[in-house]
């Protein structure tokens, strides 16, 4: 059972750097919730102030109802996993999977088996002997997340523990660390700047820029309604393409984005949304994937410039693509046949545009 | 007890002794002569367990102002020697009349020469003069008999006031009046024509070695043991050891003369005491000061009836005793007869002077003193300018006290 | 707030508690401590009187020939010593920065004198130097450069320089290591670049080698001055100030002041003095340090 | 023969030239070495055969390099002392000291004041490590404010000359009736040393991951067990150059030792070896022979921990 509450959290350090600012979160019980961001922008430390690693400098944390601001980590009941693994190289894999529980005084046979369960699901049974030194990265790895789950402990905390891994095993390895949060039934905190990490991990995001929270949402929500600027350039591969215009609202209440010569229609939704908007200047959101090579969407739908550059990604194609001087990409099928200096039209999936006021980059219509 | 690393042997004997008459049992320790004097400063400040130690007439005035070492006078059975001991000893352990110890031994400066060398050198009598001195060495330069015929120790060790005290007085000059003002710096009658002497010997005649600064009253006698040198000045007692086959190689011609005599001088030298104090410490406890006394008398007074202690001291190294009933005892008179000549030591001893620099800033005028003279000897300051500098400091410390 | 200090103010302030306790009880209040003294005349000889008398020993130190004469050698013998310790370390450096079999027997015979006691090697050098027996004659005399012994330590135009070198062949061996240290830690693709532009064995040496040394040469000098500037140890066994003046150093000095003549006042006054003076040459050190850690 | 001058550009023969220039550098190597093997042990050497050599040998101008008639009668001194034969009359020696050869009496104390050296020394060396290992542990893991005063602090204190320490000790010492204590020593020992000390685990420990303590420390270690249990094991090599440099500091120390000890009960080696150079009745030989049996112990443990000695550095002082 662990919740955990942030009620107006701040960090400050030392030197005067403000990391977290004015955080209000609040963690649910068995939940996978994913901190993502840029590095810097205070994931880490909110991360390590869960565990105790830091001081809240102002505000409350709260575990279930219990305040711990001042509770340092070896009385938490928290587990982590670190970027580096961070294994104590003058133990053997087993002390190391051992240590915490022989720190919180378990039963010698208890932890034992508890050990020995985890090298099994881990499969690192035939490592128990060795030393880290004697490991390759990924069996390292596990050996880390060995080491927190015998704990069992009552929050999962892992900061970037994939990193250090190459491409191949870090797929394999979020695939297992999903499986493991099932499994356990315990609340996991995962810091990451990798979206994919989070998009596939997470049962809810926190977007976060210099220290402070820009959304909090399931993967979806995150993804498709960002709240921000920020938010939808930080998710999504190729970004998310902006063409500045203008909103128009027409006296038949259609609501256009217009850019000189281009014209594109909002649907009745989101149309709503933008009826007092008249006239403002916008930035409008298409994400790579939202359009379709070709005119079929008729007018106040299509795209039209030339190919920039064709960057084949192997399952799928990058489209540079040319706009009002902008350049743009796009994620279509691989069978385009299309080359640099071809004049394309893309049709646009209208109901997928994202609109952000261009001061102050907020989403006007999430 | 604590002493100076003298005849460390005879010391153990007798203190050996003393344990087995008295019961008490005592721990002896001892330090380089050399350093003697910085080493008991730094146990007395620092509160070192002592009872009874070594003192150099020298430092009486200081040790007794700074309250390290108490009187004896309350002890009769101690003040009950003094009806035989030297008028000189029983004085020189006197500070503000009080009396602080009994005699370890008392001695004076003396010239010695090698014989052998002084006839090969052609001459059949010692040099009467410090001119003569330098003479007689510069023919034996030339002849290659010795190149530094003239040994002198100058280091700055404890020895050091002795040497000057001795070259000062048989120049016929003092260091200070009778009232205690300086008058060293005075061309006659002060120190300056002394060590212009010594200057002149190092510098001009190169009669004495220019290492003299760092040499030691030891380590010279030791060259002078060896053959090194055909004269040396150093404490008349050492005749015993240069004499000894066993310790010297030119035993047997080592003969004493008297001191030299400067051109307003006569043959005066400096004399001088060492005596068993009592430290306050000791003298502040009851017992102790008690078994403190009786150890001052074992080693300064009679032992079992006799004056056991510097008798031997006297037939193992030669040291002067201050008691007069020794001179009669045969085995004393013998070993005499031996190794030296009883008329030029008795008439040597006669011409003796106190040093007159005892006073309670000794030590630290002292210090600087020996550096000035060490300069002008190096050839850094004229004579004169050194001494006007250690006569500047004397009234200086004068005033202060 | 509830806690101004927080779980790792309070274990930081137990963890540095003995540290500061002792440092505090043994290095900070003895100085301040030193300074009080330094307004009175105390002369252990004269326990009962110890007028105040402000800044007279300062004055009065300053005034004092003897003061400035020990100055000079003090900084004779540190220019002398430093400068030494520098090229000879330096050229150490290299030569054990290279390749060569039996480099590590090479570089722990280097670590013997830096081992022995400064008390030990005194009194090594002194039977070394002495006139009557030692060594240095003894070479010198076979190899036929003298034709008689020599006075060494008791000639005072070159007493300052035999300690000199006893000293730097006691600290050179700890210079060397530390600019082996810095000479490490130069990365070998910096040398590669040189080649590859063209730099000789001589150039890379004064472009890339010596430069790279810097800080590293830099905290050796500082360190080394400090250490010459209150080295005390051989003077008082080699020769107690002597000749004449001719080795009284600041050290010995205050040695002479405090113990012998019993002056601790003054004596306090001049450990003061000596004190901010190495302190203001050691706040590059300092900093230097300070800043890495 | 034209073919082969184009292959070598230009008519310079490189292989040769490599040849040359690598001969040549062995050869500036192995001079260097030689060099620096006779000034670094040509001195001890010397010292060693002299203390092999009788009182008559060792005045032999010029000096006998090798000692001709070997012999250990100084070191023997040296150990025989401490048995105390009782000197009656009768077996006195009649001598004074002043004919030079004498064996002082103080010789019986070197073999006690090594004693003093080595418990002096190895309490210094174990305080240091309990007082300066959780310092550094803190300066080096712990954010805490004042940590940077708390660096300066400490090193500023290592600045201060020992001779500026020695008359506010002595006065603070003596009032504590701590003069001529083995306990005084240690205190001031451990003043001197724990700065530097503190400064090389301070390095070490910064060199060893952050994550690490985390890790420790949500492993359930409170701050002094992630020290204990994870820090220590790991930090070795610098435990071992601090052992090495107070051990050796403390053993050398002579300074302090000469203020504030005045008996064999608190006398340290260098103030016993000391006394002996001052004193020129003491035979030669027999100062020498001390001298090597003072030597000794700091070389072993010197040349023992050579590799340390320098990765502990290496972990410290001068990254340059």
């Amino acid at each position: 059972m662990a919740r955990i509450r942030f009620e107006n959290v701040e960090k400050k350090y030392a030197n005067g750097f403000h990391a977290v600012k004015d955080l209000n979160l609040e963690i649910r019980d068995k939940e996978f919730l994913v901190l993502l961001g840029p590095s810097g922008c205070g994931k880490s430390t909110t991360l390590n102030m869960i565990a105790g690693l830091e001081e809240v400098s102002d505000g409350s944390l709260l575990f279930d109802d219990e305040l711990v601001n001042y509770m340092p980590p070896h009385k938490r009941d928290v587990a982590m996993v670190f970027q580096s693994y961070a294994l104590y190289p003058h133990k053997s894999v087993y002390d190391n999977i051992a240590f915490g529980l022989q720190m919180r005084r378990a039963p010698r046979e208890e932890t034992d088996r508890r050990v020995r369960d985890a090298a099994r699901k881990l499969e690192i049974e035939h490592l128990l002997d060795r030393r880290p030194s004697q490991l390759s990265g990924g069996q390292r790895q596990r050996v880390a997340l060995g080491r927190a789950m015998v704990r069992e402990p009552a929050v999962f905390l892992m900061d970037e523990p994939l990193s250090n891994l190459d491409a191949a095993l870090r797929i394999s390895m979020r695939a297992e660390i999903k499986e493991l949060h099932q499994e356990m039934q315990t609340t996991f905190v995962y810091v990451t700047h990798d979206q994919a990490e989070a998009l596939t991990l997470a049962d809810r995001i926190v977007v976060m820029r210099d220290g402070v929270v820009q959304q909090i949402g399931s993967p979806g929500d995150i993804y498709e309604r960002p709240r921000n600027t920020f938010v939808a350039s930080f998710l999504g591969n190729p970004p998310i393409n902006y063409i500045e215009g203008q909103i128009k609202v027409t006296d038949d209440q259609m609501v256009r984005f217009v850019q000189g010569e281009l014209e594109l229609n909002f649907p009745a939704e989101t149309a709503a949304k933008l009826a007092d908007c008249d006239g403002l200047t916008v930035l409008l959101g298409i994400r790579a994937e939202d359009v379709e090579e070709g005119s079929h969407g008729g007018a106040g739908a299509v795209l039209t410039g030339k190919v920039n550059s064709v960057l084949p990604v192997g399952s799928d194609l990058f489209l540079g693509f040319e706009l009002f001087g902008n350049e743009l990409f796009f994620r279509v099928g691989k069978d385009i046949g299309h080359a640099s200096g071809d004049e394309v039209s893309l049709t646009v999936d209208l109901n997928r545009l994202h609109v952000f006021d261009k001061d102050s980059g907020a989403s006007l219509i999430w | 007890m604590h002493a100076w690393s003298a005849a460390v042997d005879t010391v153990q004997s007798h203190l050996n002794a003393f344990t087995n008459t008295t019961g008490i049992p005592v721990n002896y320790g001892n330090s380089p002569w050399a350093q003697y004097r910085e080493g008991m400063v730094t146990k007395f400040v620092g509160g070192a367990p002592l009872d009874m130690m070594w003192v150099s007439d020298a430092w009486l005035p200081e040790w007794a102002e700074a309250g390290w070492i108490s009187p004896i006078d309350e002890y009769d059975f101690l003040t009950a020697y003094n009806s035989e001991a030297e008028d000189f000893c029983t004085d020189s352990m006197t500070y503000n009349g009080r009396q602080y110890g009994l005699t370890y031994y008392t001695d004076f400066m003396a010239f010695f020469y090698d014989e052998s060398k002084i006839k090969e050198a052609g001459f059949d009598a010692p040099p009467a003069t410090w001119d003569e001195v330098v003479e007689q060495s510069l023919v034996m330069k030339e002849k290659g008999i010795s190149d530094y015929p003239m040994m002198l120790a100058m280091a700055q060790e404890s020895w050091l006031i002795e040497f000057m005290s001795a070259l000062v007085y048989s120049h016929g000059g003092r260091f200070t009046d009778d009232a205690g003002a300086s008058i060293m710096q005075h061309e006659k009658d002060g120190a300056v024509e002394a060590l212009q002497w010594v200057v002149d010997a190092v510098d001009k005649h190169g009669i004495v070695s220019p290492a003299c600064v760092e040499t030691g009253e030891l380590s010279g006698l030791k060259a002078f043991a060896s053959g090194n040198h055909a004269f040396a000045m150093v404490a008349k007692y050492r005749l015993r050891m240069l004499n000894d086959p066993a310790q010297s190689q030119i035993a047997g011609n080592v003969k004493q003369a008297m001191m030299p005599k400067g051109a307003n001088g006569d043959h005066n030298t400096v004399g001088w005491m060492r005596f068993h104090g009592m430290a306050t410490q000791s003298a502040q406890d009851k017992q102790r000061a008690e078994n403190a006394a009786r150890l001052i008398e074992w080693f300064g007074g009679k032992a079992n009836g006799e004056y056991k202690f510097q008798k031997l001291l006297f037939l193992d190294i030669g040291a002067g005793f201050g008691v007069k009933p020794l001179f009669e005892d045969a085995e004393i008179q013998a070993a005499y007869n031996t190794y030296g000549d009883v008329d030029t030591i008795k008439a040597q001893q006669a011409l003796a002077l106190k040093k007159d620099v005892v006073t309670p800033w000794f030590g630290e005028w002292a210090e600087t003193n020996g550096s000035a003279w060490q300069s002008a000897i190096l050839g850094n300051v004229e004579p004169a300018a050194a001494i006007q500098k250690s006569a500047d400091l004397w009234d200086e410390l004068k005033s202060s006290y | 707030m509830r806690h101004l200090f927080g779980y790792e103010e309070r274990s930081a302030a137990l963890f540095l508690a003995p540290v500061m306790l002792v440092l505090m009880g043994v290095a900070v209040f003895p100085i301040f401590y030193s300074l009080y003294i330094s307004f009175f005349r105390i002369k252990l000889t004269r326990p009962n009187r110890t007028p105040f008398v402000g800044l007279d020993n300062y004055t009065d130190l300053f005034t004092n020939e003897l003061f400035w004469v020990s100055v000079v050698r003090t900084v004779t013998f540190s220019v002398v010593s430093v400068t030494a310790i520098a090229v000879i370390a330096l050229l150490i450096s290299l030569l054990l920065n290279q390749n060569f079999r039996g480099r590590r027997v090479l570089s722990t015979i280097l670590l013997v004198p830096w081992a022995i006691p400064y008390v030990a090697n005194a009194l090594m050098w002194k039977w070394i130097y002495d006139s009557g027996y030692g060594a240095l004659n003894g070479v010198l005399y076979q190899l036929d450069f003298i034709d008689k012994y020599m006075i060494w330590l008791g000639d005072q135009d070159k007493t300052i320089f035999l300690i000199a070198n006893a000293f730097v062949w006691k600290e050179v061996p700890l210079a060397a290591i530390l600019l082996l240290v810095s000479l490490k830690s130069i990365p070998s693709d910096l040398y590669q670049a040189a080649r590859v532009d063209g730099a000789g064995v001589w150039q890379r040496f004064i472009h890339v080698t010596l430069p790279a040394m810097k800080p590293g040469f830099m905290l050796v000098m500082i360190y080394e001055t400090m250490m010459a500037i209150r080295h005390f140890d051989l003077f008082f066994i080699l020769t107690e100030g002597g000749p004449g003046d001719a080795s009284h150093v600041l050290s010995w000095h205050i040695y002479v002041e405090t113990f012998r003549n019993l002056s601790f006042g003054s004596g306090a006054a001049m450990s003061y003095v000596l004190a901010l003076v190495t302190f203001a040459l050691s706040y590059v050190f300092i900093r230097t340090l300070g800043r890495r850690i | 023969m034209s073919q082969f001058s184009q292959t070598n550009s230009g008519g310079i023969d490189y292989r040769r030239r490599q040849k040359v220039a690598r001969l040549l550098q062995h050869l500036v190597i192995l001079l260097g070495a030689a060099v620096l093997t006779i000034y670094a042990l040509a001195p001890v050497t010397w010292l060693v055969s002299s203390s092999f050599q009788t009182e008559a040998e060792i005045v032999s101008v010029p000096p006998h390099w090798i000692p001709e008639e070997p012999t250990l009668q100084n070191f023997e001194a040296i150990f025989s002392a401490t048995e105390e034969e009782e000197i009656t009359y009768e077996t006195r020696s009649g001598q004074d000291p002043a004919s030079g050869g004498y064996i002082p009496s103080t010789a019986k104390n070197l073999i006690p004041s090594m004693w003093n050296s080595l418990i002096v020394a190895s309490l210094v060396v174990v305080l240091n490590l309990l007082v300066g290992v959780p310092a550094a542990y803190a300066l080096a893991k712990i954010r805490f404010w004042g940590r940077d005063a708390s660096v300066y602090f400490i090193l500023i204190t290592r600045v201060i000359p020992d001779i500026a320490l020695v008359v506010p000790f002595f006065l603070v010492i003596r009032k504590l009736g701590m003069l001529d204590s083995l306990g005084s020593l240690v205190l001031t020992y451990l003043a001197v040393t724990v700065p530097f000390s503190v400064f090389i685990l301070v390095q070490y420990f910064e060199g060893l991951p952050d994550e690490l303590d985390k890790a420790a420390r949500v492993d359930g270690c409170s701050r002094f067990q992630a020290l204990l249990r994870v820090f220590l094991p790991l930090s070795l090599p610098s435990l071992v150059a601090v052992v090495l440099f107070t051990f050796l500091t403390s053993w050398n120390e002579f300074l302090l030792a000469l203020m504030f000890t005045q008996t064999e009960a608190s006398q340290t080696l260098p103030i016993v070896l000391a006394a002996f150079t001052s004193d020129f009745t003491i035979s030669f030989s027999f100062i020498n022979a001390a001298g090597v049996l003072a030597i000794v112990p700091p070389v072993i443990v010197a040349v023992v921990f050579e590799r340390y000695i320098v990765s502990g550095l290496t972990a410290g002082a001068v990254k340059g």
